[in-house]
This record gives structure tokens, C-alpha cells and sequence, in this order.
């Protein structure tokens, strides 16, 4: 094997805002692949729900001509991501591979983490996570069920990446590009959410974030993310740059 | 050899000062007698000896332990198992200060305090001759003898200086 | 300025060891009682920790609240002790004689106190030995000193470790004291504390310069906690009301504030509750509200230099949260009582002689001001949370649990408590600093005019 | 205990460690003898001064004719107007402070720090073409980020300018409060214009006692008005001409930063002053090597705190690194400064703390004189780090959300070394010649020094007492 062939890749997503309907599948289809528990009313109500990712919708323009707007937000995967360092125990820190890991079992929970990230997608399980019986057995084998009293948040289901990957070495082979998918990314059905290696120039996500509309999110912050998003097109106004419209 | 000790005891300051000219004149050396409070009184106030200390030795001494302590445990730490976060570089210098700098300080800190236990000649489980009413005012003042011959010449200053009571120990 | 009066040392020693040799006939009672709200915070305690931290009115993105303000407070508060017994000994200020141990308590204490709140407000409590240790040699993988949630736990373990050991080289001479009227077992144990002490010259010596350099050193240990504290907060840029760098001093003053208060109305209890008007005298106030006076509006000019620098920026979220903090309901009601007890009711009040000297009035007044404190430190922290932010649906006010009220409440009794159980067996007021003073005070006639004098030594 | 042995032996032979009590009537006469005539060696100086200073002023007008336009030039003039605002600004407060904390080292130290005031002036002078340079709030239509959030345009202008004219103003004011019995002893004491003048200042000071209370009061209310002031000309001038002048340069601590390190030179001014006078006017029996140790101990402790303010900043931009933040660390540590930021800190911090840490030094006069003349370098090199990266900013950037192009490093022209030797050479002629016109120390709060503090001796041993009066 060269090293060309087994180069550390840098997994990333290109959202396509143009294209977000807003259907909410990414929201269910990442709820199921991760375990994640039921977001139950009084846990919405304490504020206290669960969503790796999530469709924000903005309203734009005044009534009767008002556009809606969504742009999914999930971890960042920032390369200068503002919650590692302040993680006391090393249980959140930045792997080879440009992904933003959450170390379950190390996890203390102090909650620092969470206060530090700028786009307030970590999350902290309150409670032990329960799950009706018709459900208990159709949890993910491959993700960990966290328990109470630690962090979690979007893992780019590092869950499929090792296993393609592992396929990948055992049929000695290079992973091909759209190999992996994330379960998100998977279940668009309008394909705004595109995964890839942004180490491989000829990657589609390479090719994508050349776009001209590319922007990220909260750039005052400087934390380099690796998620991509590109403009809607029929506004100049990016959805949101820093500044976030009227939220309905 | 048993050497035996004697305490004086007197109310005021003046007559122990006076006390303590006299075992001087007496001919006795300076080390072999001293002054007991329960006052700080400035220094040299009975004419005592003033006595000589290394106390600011121990808190740079502890300082210089404390920074090299700190230096490996911050440096080790981090180069044990490299771990990046957040863009920031493995040894990270600036949060490392912080924590050289408490452990400096607490290092300092506590071979001072050591110092000061010890340059004071303590703990001492024998102190010696003493007197509880010595805490509530009074002032005694201490001679140690290698023979006996001379403890009548103390004896006699004492009451000269118009000691109130005399307390005698072996 | 300090009036002399002279007092007998025997009767010095009568007064102040009544703690420790008559002990008051309230004293069980309270302890008692103290004891029994001890416990049941400590079940509670239990309790959250069994049950997880569902039970804290904690959300999303509210991760830190009333735990973490209470940790800063507490924090706060152990800034009293090196305050006096430090800044004030290095300036040879007579009149901090009486107090310097009782600061030092509450320093003590108060820190005992603080380290819990971190400790039974993380999710995982029963894991937190390889986060304050570096003990994990299996692994290989230790604490991140990136993280300032490792220099927290290293400064106040400092502290923590200083005041301690200050506070008991200071307690030597009177350890001897005790251990000259005591009987039995109790003289036993103090003759092994006081290690033989007989206050010969060289130990007195030792206690003057050993205590100088111990406030040189400690002085900047008491700097650094609290900016170390200011520091979790300050180094985050995603929270608009944190990220500012003049946290840490203003933090430390802030402290200074709440602390000396606190030790005021230390003052005024231990003066009523142990009769100790011949020592703790209305001069005694006067002065600490001299030193509060300036010591307050200071911290009057860093609230504004970190107003004034948040709105700088002029940038939309920062505007907002400010907005937020002052002007929205249940904010702007905190906010009003906050500057009211913190400043405007007690800093013009302390102006006129007559309340800096009548200890009711100064009592209630520290009080206030540590109310005040307390909620600063709650306006800052959580207001920066609660904040609305770009791209999240959900940012909601918080409102502290039972649960929390209760944890909040114990930790006053628990430090009362641990007081109070000192009391019994150490004298609050420092004897031989007393009768120091006793010495080095005096009067000299210049003119007609008879002068307060102080001894200086010739060094 | 104490009051008997006082009152028994109150008057006893003098302490080793301090010299030997003068009669009130000689301490007068001794001082004012200092003021009268000149050596040639003062004349000598002056008058290198004096030219220093006009080649300085011609300096500053040719700049301003051949560089008016260009504000990114002014840097160092800027750095000149810091560091002379430290130095005159912060001397008096340094010597206000311990008296209204009854401290009594400080007597002797009084007067020679409230001369510092006149120098003010030249801070004035050399503000003027900075103000002209300063642009207005509303830069092409749009406001730029300042503390004047709705203020009229040019309020920073106006007000900067009115608030160091208050500060010159009160300073003055307060030297010569405290200067007034002294001009009585002049007049009593001295001869030809002196006399007249000591006799029209006086304003009939025969010392009774409300004329006594009276003047304390105004000393208090002074001192208190001057902190104040100064406390917020420190705020003004940093915000307005420094901060403003960078985009996304937020740091609330620098104002504090500033007055800190302006105490820190005004104590270090003070003690070369000390030293001077004393070497040069023979004033050993009055300045005690006590003032000096206890200016080295403030010198230590503003030393300590100049590396706690600038770390606590530090540190909040270095690991925050959001945009403003890195930009902030680009322009002012690693940027075109890098090398005189090293130096500064060594020598406002590494230096003089490693220096003043032995008490051998802080109690010898040459060695504080040593350690201040560090810290002063170090003080204007560190204006310079600050001040000059700042103004180097084209003005063209002021509306941006934080700098994105870090500029190259200005280095000063011949008008900027001119000036700023100017400026220090003007500063120190006018403390000179004031020394001319009145005693550098003050009669009375040496004759007060003598009257409260008496070398005693107590039981066996020596002591100092001294006397608090309320």
C-alpha cells in the first residue's frame, strides 16, 4: 500500500440552503441512527430536548409576501472548535480525520463545553435515557446509549465512517467518494446535505464549497468549521451570517 | 553532665530588663539565659541577644522546587498522551504559567511555613522550665547552668532585680 | 483611629478564651440545630446526585446556574480573610488586630464551602478524580491544564492549602495560652498543637517576619483565585457578556467588596454573641467601612469600564443581551435590587459617621451588600446564557429548583456551623495580637494635645 | 505600658538608623537657602534643555507642515503624549495617596511629586497637533466605533483637550495648597524677588490653626478631585486615541491598564527626582533612605500589578481567538511591534521586579534610582509598542468589524526623535527651574515629619514612634 492510497481524509458537509425544504427527515433519520432519546413534551418544555441536528426556519418579508426560510444546523466539526480546549478531561477533542469526537466515558459532564460552543449544538442528558418497550429494540447496535450526566452531539456517524472504512482496508482498497454517508445526509431527499472528504480535491464536497455562494456560520468566531453552507440564491442576503432574522 | 535550669518571674518589664543587665554584668554568656513573654515586645527590648534567622532562604528554596515540579508535571501531562484541542498547540504555554505559577506559590508557601516552625526551634517537646502565668502577663526569665556553682549568683540578680518568685528545675 | 485603652492581660485572656473555657449557654443549641439543616443538605445532596441533575432547573442552553454563581460567591468570600489579615498587616494597620483570625476562618471555610458546588454540579460526580488529579497512570492520559477548569481546582488548592497553614502559624502563641489554662485532656492536645511554645524572642520573632512574609506571599495567590474564577468565564467568546478582559481585577474587587462585608458582619456577631465589646470596638467599623467606602467604588468604576466596553462594540447580540439583563422582566427586577444593596443603599449610608460606628446599622448594611454580590454574580452568569442567539429555537429564562434553593441554603449552615464548632475549641479573636497591640499603642503629649502614638521597630 | 515608657523617656538619644532631629527654625532656613542661586553645572544643563526643547517644538511644527495630512505618522507623538500624561499625571497621585492615608514616609516626597504637575504643559503642547490628527466621529457618514455613542461629532476632540487642561489645573491647584506655608517660610527666609513673591503667594499665612485646617481640608479635596480626573483622562485618552483608532480593538481593561503603568512611572519619576535632589542639593538629612524604601515597595507592588493587568487581558485574547481577538494579538504582540513589546515587558517587569525583590536594594538610594530609571524606559518604550501600531492604522480600515490587513511597523523619522526628546528634555527643564522658585521639599512637612516621628528608646531596646493625629 502507498500512502496515497491510505491519506488521512477531512470528513465535512456542504449544506445546500437553496435547497433545504425544511422537511425535517435529517431531524428523524439522525434521531433514530443515534439513540437519541424521545424528545418527550416536558423535555422540549424544560428546554431540555435532544436534536444532533436540526432545522432552523427563519421568516423573511412581511405578510402577505413572506418567504420561509430553513437551514439545518448540526455540530460544526470547527477546526479551532471553542469546546475542546475547555474540556478539563480531554473528553471532547479534535482526531486526525477533522472530526470534533465526543469521548463518552471520560465525559464528566461539566458542562463547559456547552457554554462554549457558539452555535449551541451540544447537549447534556438531565435524565437516564428511556425508551418505550415497542422501541427497545431497535436501537443502533453500533452507537453507544449515553447515559445521564454527559455530553453529546453530532458525531458525523463516526459510527459508519469506521465500518466503510474497515471494509474499505479489508477489500484493500481506497474508500471511494459518497462511500460514507451520514444518516442525515442519506435521508435528504433534495441532497442539501452532502458528506465527504474535503482532503480529496476531486471529492464532490471539494468541488461544492468552490462555489462562490460558500459562507460559514458565525465567521466572527473564527473557529474554521467544517461544515460548508452554501447561499440561498434568490436573496443576496445570506440566511443569517451572524445576524439572525425574525425567529417565528 | 545534668545541667539544671532556673526561671525568674517578675510582673513588669522594667526589672526583668534590669534582671537580664545584671546576669550580663554577672559574667554569664548570652546564649545561656533568655526571656520569656506573652507579648511580642520590640526587639531588644530586654537587651537580649537578637536572634539571627535564614528564614527567606526556605520560601526561595521552596519557589525553585515548586517551578521544577511544575514544569514537568504541566510539560509531562501534555506530551504523555498529545491530545489537540480546539486548534491550540500541545504545550500550550500560556495556560501552563498559570499553573507553574500556583504551584510556585504554593511551594513557596509551604517551605516558609516550614521555615518559620523551624527557626523558631520548634516543635519542642521538652521546652523546659515555664510558667502558665507567663501567657497572662508576666515576664520570666530563664538560665540554664553547666555546674551548679553559679546558680547563687543568678539567684542573687534575680532578687536583686526584685524577682516575685523563683522556680528552679534539673 | 485606634483608641488606646488599657486592658489586663489576664483579664484579655479571661474575655476572649470564654469560647473555649466557658463556653455560652447558646452555643449547643445552635450548633445543634445548624447541625441538624447539615444534614438534611446533605441528604439532598445525596439525593441529586442519586436521582441525576434532572432535578436542577437547569436547560438548555442554561447549562450553568445558581450552583456555579454560589461557587463564585463563596469564592468571593474567601477573599476576606487575606484581605485583612494581609493587605492590612503589610500597611501596619493597627485596627486589624481583632479580626485577622476571623477572617482567615472565613477564608478557610468559605473555600471548603465553594469546592463542593463545582464538584456536585458536574453530570458524573463519582468520576471527577481524574479531573482534579493526575493520577490516571493506566491510561496514560491526564487532566487538560488547557482547560481553565484545571486552574480553578490548582488555585483554590493553593489557597486553600496557604490560609491554612497561615492560619495556624498565627494560632501558635495563643494555642500556648490555651494550653496554660487548660486541665486534662484538652491541655494535652493543646500542648502537643502548640509543639512547645514558650514565647521566647526568637519565636516571637519568628511570628512577626515569618507573618510578613507569609501575607507577601500570600497576597498574590489571593489576586490570582478569583481571577483564575473570572477566567472560566472570561476566555469564552461565544458567551457576548463573558468574553471581556477586565474580568479578572474587577472580579477580585468585586470580592474584596463581598468579602469585607462579610467579615463585618462576622464582627458584629462575634461582638454580641461572645460579649466582646472591650475588643471589637465601633473604631473597629469605622475603619472597615472606611476601607469598604473606597473599596466600592472601585468596584463602581470596573461595572462601568465593563458596561461601557460591552456596548463598544456596538454589535447587535451584545446590545441584546444587555437589553436583556437590564431591562427585561425578571432581570431588570434583579438588576434594580443588585445595584441598590450592592451600592447605592449601603456605600452613602457608610459616608456618615454616626452609621460607620453604630454596629446595627453596619451589620445590616454588609448584609445588603452581600446580597447584592450575589446576585451580581447571578446577573452575569446567567443572562450570558439565556441569551438569545443565532440558529437555536430554544433560549429560555431559568428558574433554580427546590432542590437548588435547599443546596444553597445549606452551604450557609454548613459554614456557619464549621464556625462555630472552631469557636469551641480556638480562640476567634488572635490573644497575643490584642496584648501586641496593647504594646505598641500609645499616647505622647504634643502641645496640650494628647496623640494616639504607634511603636515602630527599628529595622 | 507603652504611654509610661513614652512619657518616661520620650526625649532620648537619637535612633542609629535615623538622623538626628533639626530644630524646625534650621529646617526652614536650610530649604529656602536651597532655591537661592545656581552652579554652573544647573546653568550647564538648563541650558542643553532648553535648546533640546525648541530644536523638539520647530520639530513638531516642520512634521506638522510636511506630514499634516497623514495620521498614521503621529504614532509616536501619541506615545510621547502617553507617556508624559504617565509620568506628570501620575507623580502627584502616587505622593497623594499615602497622605491621605496618614502614611508618614511620604512627607518629604510630597512636594517634589506635585512639581511634576507643571510639566503637564508640555503634555498639552504636544496633544494639540494630535487632536488635529484625531479623525472626527462620523467618518464618511457612518459613526466609528467610540464611547461616544450618540455625542455630537468631535466631542472626543473637545473634551480629552478640557479634561487635561482640568487635570493641569487641579494639579496645580493642589501644589500650591500645599505649597502655601512655605511660601510664608520664603518670605521669611529669603531675600530679593523671592521674598516678594513668597510674600504675595502667602497670601498672609501666619499659621493659625484654622488657616491649618483649612489647608489640609484643601489638600484632601484636591488630592480626591485629581485622582478622579486622572482616572478619567487616563479613560479618554486611551479609548480615543487608541482604542477607537483600531477596528475591533475592545479591551475594557486597558484604560486601568494605562493609569497602572502611569503610577507605576510617576513613582519611578519620583524616586530619580529624590535621587537627584538629594545627590545634587545635598539633602541627605532631610530625604531618609526610608522614603525611598517605601517608594521601592510601592514600585514592587505596581511592578506585580503591571503584569497582572496586561496578563489578564493577554489571556482572555489569547484563548478566546475569535476574530477581534486574534486581530488584537496580530497588531500589538507577534505584529510590527514584536521586538519592543519584549523589551517592554523585560523592563517594566522582569527588570525592576528581580531588582526591587532584595530588600537591599529598596533600602539603598542608588539602587532604586537604578531600577526606576528601568522602569521609565521601559513605560515609553511600551507607549511606543502601543500607541504607534495603533495610529499606523489607515484611517480608510476605521469601519471595518476588526482589522483584516495587520500594517508593517512604523519606525520613528528624524522629526519624531526630535520631539520626543523635545518633549522629555521641556518636561524636566520646568520641574529644574521650578526647584528655583521653591524648596523641593516641603518646609513644614518636614518640620511635621520631625515633630511626629521620634526615635525613642524603649525599655532596652530602640523604636520609632509616631504619631497618628487624627
Amino acid at each position: 500500500m502507498t500512502t496515497e492510497t491510505f491519506k488521512t481524509p477531512n470528513w465535512g458537509m456542504v449544506v445546500d440552503v437553496d435547497k433545504c425544504i425544511g422537511c425535517n427527515a435529517c431531524v428523524i433519520a439522525c434521531q433514530a441512527e443515534n439513540n437519541i432519546p424521545l424528545n418527550t413534551q416536558d423535555r422540549v418544555e424544560r428546554g431540555r430536548s435532544i436534536a444532533w441536528i436540526r432545522v432552523e426556519r427563519y421568516w423573511e418579508g412581511n405578510f402577505p409576501d413572506t418567504k420561509a426560510r430553513f437551514i439545518p444546523i448540526m455540530c460544526q466539526h470547527c477546526a479551532n472548535a471553542p469546546c475542546e480546549p475547555v474540556c478539563p478531561v480531554f473528553a471532547t477533542y479534535h482526531n486526525s480525520e477533522g472530526l470534533n469526537v465526543q469521548v463518552y466515558n471520560r465525559c464528566v459532564g461539566t458542562r463547559y463545553c456547552a457554554n462554549g460552543c457558539p452555535y449551541i449544538v451540544r447537549f447534556f442528558n438531565y435524565w437516564e435515557p428511556v425508551w418505550p418497550e415497542t422501541l427497545r429494540n431497535h436501537l443502533n447496535p453500533d452507537v453507544t446509549v449515553r447515559s445521564r450526566g454527559i455530553m453529546e452531539k453530532c458525531s458525523f456517524c463516526v459510527h459508519r465512517i469506521r465500518r466503510a472504512t474497515r471494509t474499505a482496508r479489508s477489500e484493500d482498497r481506497v474508500l471511494l467518494d459518497g462511500e460514507v454517508q451520514t444518516a442525515c445526509s442519506t435521508a435528504c431527499p433534495t441532497s442539501a446535505l452532502n458528506f465527504g472528504d474535503f482532503n480529496d480535491p476531486n471529492s464532490k464536497v471539494s468541488k461544492m464549497r468552490e462555489d462562490q455562494r460558500h459562507y460559514t456560520l458565525l465567521d466572527q468566531f473564527a473557529t474554521e468549521p467544517n461544515v460548508i453552507y452554501l447561499a440561498a440564491v434568490d436573496t443576496d442576503r445570506k440566511v443569517g451570517a451572524g445576524e439572525a432574522t425574525s425567529h417565528g | 553532665m545534668s545541667t539544671r535550669s532556673m526561671l525568674g518571674l517578675f510582673q513588669q518589664p522594667e526589672p526583668a530588663a534590669d534582671a537580664m543587665d545584671g546576669l550580663k554584668e554577672a559574667g554569664f554568656e548570652l546564649g545561656s539565659f533568655d526571656v520569656l513573654t506573652g507579648v511580642p515586645y520590640p526587639e531588644g527590648a530586654f537587651g537580649e541577644y537578637v536572634p539571627q534567622h535564614r528564614l527567606f532562604r526556605f520560601p526561595a528554596f521552596g519557589a525553585i522546587i515548586g517551578f521544577t515540579l511544575a514544569v514537568f508535571l504541566t510539560a509531562g501531562t501534555q506530551l504523555a498522551y498529545p491530545v489537540v484541542t480546539g486548534g491550540k498547540p500541545i504545550l500550550s504555554l500560556f495556560a501552563m504559567l498559570i499553573i507553574m505559577y500556583e504551584m510556585t506559590m504554593l511551594a513557596a508557601v509551604i517551605a516558609s511555613v516550614v521555615g518559620i516552625i523551624f527557626e523558631s526551634r520548634l516543635p519542642n517537646m521538652k521546652p523546659g522550665i515555664y510558667d502558665p502565668r507567663i501567657t497572662e502577663g508576666w515576664i520570666g526569665v530563664v538560665i540554664t547552668f553547666d555546674d551548679d556553682s553559679r546558680v547563687a549568683d543568678a539567684e542573687g540578680v534575680f532578687n536583686r532585680a526584685g524577682a516575685v518568685e523563683i522556680k528552679h528545675a534539673s | 483611629m485606634q483608641q488606646r485603652r488599657s486592658l489586663d492581660q489576664a483579664y484579655t485572656n479571661r474575655k476572649l478564651l470564654n469560647g473555649q473555657l466557658d463556653t455560652p449557654k447558646w452555643w449547643a443549641p445552635t450548633v445543634i440545630i445548624l447541625g441538624i439543616v447539615v444534614l438534611i443538605g446533605i441528604g439532598v445532596i445525596s439525593v441529586m446526585i442519586n436521582k441525576g441533575l434532572g432535578v436542577t432547573g437547569l436547560s438548555r442552553p442554561v447549562f450553568w446556574g445558581l450552583f456555579i454563581t454560589t461557587f463564585v460567591f463563596w469564592v468571593g468570600i474567601s477573599h476576606a480573610g487575606i484581605m485583612i489579615s494581609a493587605i492590612l498587616r503589610l500597611t501596619q494597620a493597627e485596627w486589624r488586630r481583632p479580626v485577622t483570625r476571623a477572617a482567615e476562618l472565613l477564608t478557610v471555610f468559605s473555600l471548603l464551602t465553594a469546592l463542593v458546588f463545582p464538584l456536585i454540579h458536574a453530570g458524573r460526580p463519582w468520576r471527577i478524580a481524574y479531573w482534579i488529579m493526575p493520577y490516571d497512570f493506566g491510561r496514560g492520559i491526564y487532566p487538560n491544564i488547557r482547560s481553565p477548569l484545571i486552574w480553578d481546582p490548582v488555585a483554590i488548592g493553593t489557597y486553600l492549602t496557604g490560609s491554612t497553614l497561615f492560619l495556624y502559624v498565627a494560632l501558635l502563641p495563643d494555642l500556648a495560652n490555651l494550653r496554660d489554662r487548660t486541665k486534662g485532656w484538652r491541655n494535652s492536645l493543646y500542648t502537643v498543637l502548640a509543639l512547645g511554645w514558650r514565647g521566647n524572642p526568637r519565636q516571637w520573632k519568628m511570628q512577626t517576619v515569618g507573618g510578613i512574609l507569609l501575607s507577601a506571599l500570600m497576597l498574590p495567590i489571593f489576586v490570582s483565585v478569583h481571577s483564575i474564577v473570572s477566567w472560566d468565564f472570561a476566555v469564552v467568546p461565544a458567551v457576548e457578556g463573558w468574553h471581556s478582559t477586565i474580568f479578572a481585577p474587577y472580579f477580585v474587587i468585586g470580592a474584596v467588596h463581598s468579602g469585607v462585608s462579610a467579615v463585618v458582619t462576622m464582627m458584629a456577631l462575634m461582638r454580641w454573641l461572645w460579649k466582646w465589646d472591650d475588643f471589637i470596638r465601633p473604631e473597629h467599623f469605622d475603619a472597615l467601612a472606611r476601607l469598604l467606602i473606597v473599596v466600592a467604588t472601585g468596584w463602581l468604576g470596573f461595572t462601568f469600564l465593563e458596561l461601557i466596553f460591552a456596548l463598544y462594540g456596538q454589535d447587535a447580540p451584545e446590545i441584546a443581551l444587555r437589553e436583556m439583563q437590564m431591562f427585561t422582566w425578571p432581570w431588570n427586577m434583579l438588576f434594580i435590587i443588585f445595584f441598590l444593596t450592592a451600592y447605592l443603599i449601603p456605600v452613602p449610608m457608610w459616608l456618615f459617621k454616626r452609621v460607620r460606628t453604630n454596629i446595627a446599622l453596619m451589620f445590616w448594611t454588609s448584609i445588603l451588600v452581600n446580597i447584592g454580590m450575589w446576585l451580581e454574580r447571578f446577573l452575569i452568569i446567567v443572562p450570558g446564557l439565556a441569551r438569545r442567539t443565532p440558529f437555536v429555537y430554544t433560549w429560555d429564562s431559568y428558574r433554580p429548583s427546590a432542590v437548588e434553593w435547599t443546596i444553597f441554603i445549606w452551604s450557609f449552615a454548613w459554614v456557619t456551623f464549621l464556625m462555630l464548632l472552631f469557636s469551641k475549641f480556638f480562640p476567634l479573636v488572635p490573644l497575643f495580637e490584642q496584648k501586641e497591640s496593647q504594646v505598641f499603642t500609645g499616647d505622647v503629649m504634643i502641645g496640650r494635645a494628647k496623640v494616639p502614638t504607634i511603636l515602630r521597630e527599628a529595622d | 505600658m507603652a504611654s509610661e515608657a513614652v512619657a518616661a523617656q520620650g526625649h532620648e538619644a537619637a535612633h542609629p538608623e535615623l538622623p538626628a532631629q533639626v530644630e524646625a527654625e534650621v529646617v526652614a532656613r536650610e530649604l529656602v537657602a536651597t532655591t537661592m542661586g545656581a552652579s554652573r553645572r544647573f546653568k550647564r544643563i538648563a541650558w542643553t534643555l532648553g535648546i533640546l526643547s525648541i530644536a523638539g517644538i520647530v520639530a513638531m511644527v516642520l512634521k506638522w507642515i510636511d506630514q499634516g495630512d497623514d495620521s498614521t505618522k503621529w504614532g509616536y507623538v501619541a506615545a510621547l503624549v502617553s507617556f508624559l500624561l504617565s509620568v506628570t499625571g501620575g507623580a502627584p497621585m502616587v505622593a497623594m495617596a499615602p497622605v491621605m492615608a496618614k502614611a508618614n514616609w511620604v512627607r518629604p516626597v510630597t512636594r517634589i511629586a506635585a512639581m511634576f504637575s507643571f510639566a503637564g504643559v508640555v503634555t498639552i503642547v504636544t496633544l494639540i497637533p494630535l487632536v488635529a490628527m484625531l479623525p472626527p466621529l462620523i467618518v464618511d457618514g457612518t459613526r466609528r466605533r467610540t464611547v461616544w455613542f450618540e455625542a455630537p461629532n468631535y466631542s472626543p476632540h473637545f473634551w480629552t483637550t478640557l479634561s487635561l487642561f482640568l487635570l493641569l489645573l487641579t494639579g496645580l491647584a493642589l501644589f500650591y495648597s500645599a505649597a502655601i506655608p512655605d511660601f510664608a517660610a520664603m518670605r521669611d527666609h529669603s531675600t530679593g524677588w523671592r521674598q516678594r513673591w513668597g510674600k504675595r503667594l502667602a497670601r498672609g499665612w501666619v499659621g493659625t490653626d484654622s488657616q491649618w485646617r483649612t489647608i489640609r481640608m484643601r489638600i484632601g479635596m484636591f488630592g480626591t478631585f485629581y485622582f478622579l480626573i486622572l482616572v478619567f483622562v487616563n479613560f479618554l485618552f486611551t479609548t480615543d486615541f487608541g482604542q477607537s483608532m483600531v477596528p475591533g480593538w475592545r479591551d475594557a481593561i486597558f484604560p486601568m491598564y494605562h493609569s497602572i503603568s502611569s503610577f507605576q512611572a510617576g513613582v519611578a519619576g519620583i524616586v530619580i527626582a529624590l535621587w537627584a535632589a538629594r545627590r545634587y542639593m545635598h539633602l541627605e538629612k532631610y530625604v531618609h533612605v526610608d522614603a525611598f524604601w517605601s517608594l521601592g515597595r510601592l514600585l514592587f507592588a505596581l511592578t506585580l500589578l503591571w503584569v497582572y493587568f496586561f496578563y489578564s487581558s493577554f489571556i482572555v485574547f489569547w484563548y478566546g481567538r475569535s476574530s477581534t481577538d486574534v486581530a488584537w494579538l496580530d497588531l500589538f504582540i507577534k505584529g510590527p511591534m514584536m521586538y519592543a513589546f519584549i523589551a517592554a515587558v523585560v523592563l517594566i517587569w522582569f527588570v525592576p521586579w528581580w531588582i526591587l525583590i532584595w530588600n537591599k536594594v529598596r533600602r539603598s538610594v542608588n539602587g532604586m534610582a537604578i531600577g526606576s530609571a528601568v522602569v521609565l524606559v521601559g513605560v515609553l518604550i511600551d507607549r511606543i509598542r502601543i500607541f504607534v501600531p495603533a495610529w499606523s492604522v489607515p484611517p480608510d480600515q476605521i469601519h471595518e468589524k476588526w482589522l483584516t490587513k495587520i500594517p508593517d511597523t512604523v519606525y520613528p523619522d528624524i522629526f519624531d526623535i526630535l520631539i520626543m526628546a523635545g518633549g522629555i528634555s521641556l518636561a524636566v527643564l520646568i520641574i529644574l527651574l521650578m526647584t528655583r522658585v521653591i524648596p523641593v521639599l516641603s518646609v513644614w512637612q518636614i518640620q511635621e515629619f520631625n515633630l511626629l516621628s521620634k526615635p525613642i528608646k524603649y525599655i532596652r531596646g530602640q523604636a520609632t514612634m509616631i504619631a497618628k493625629p487624627d
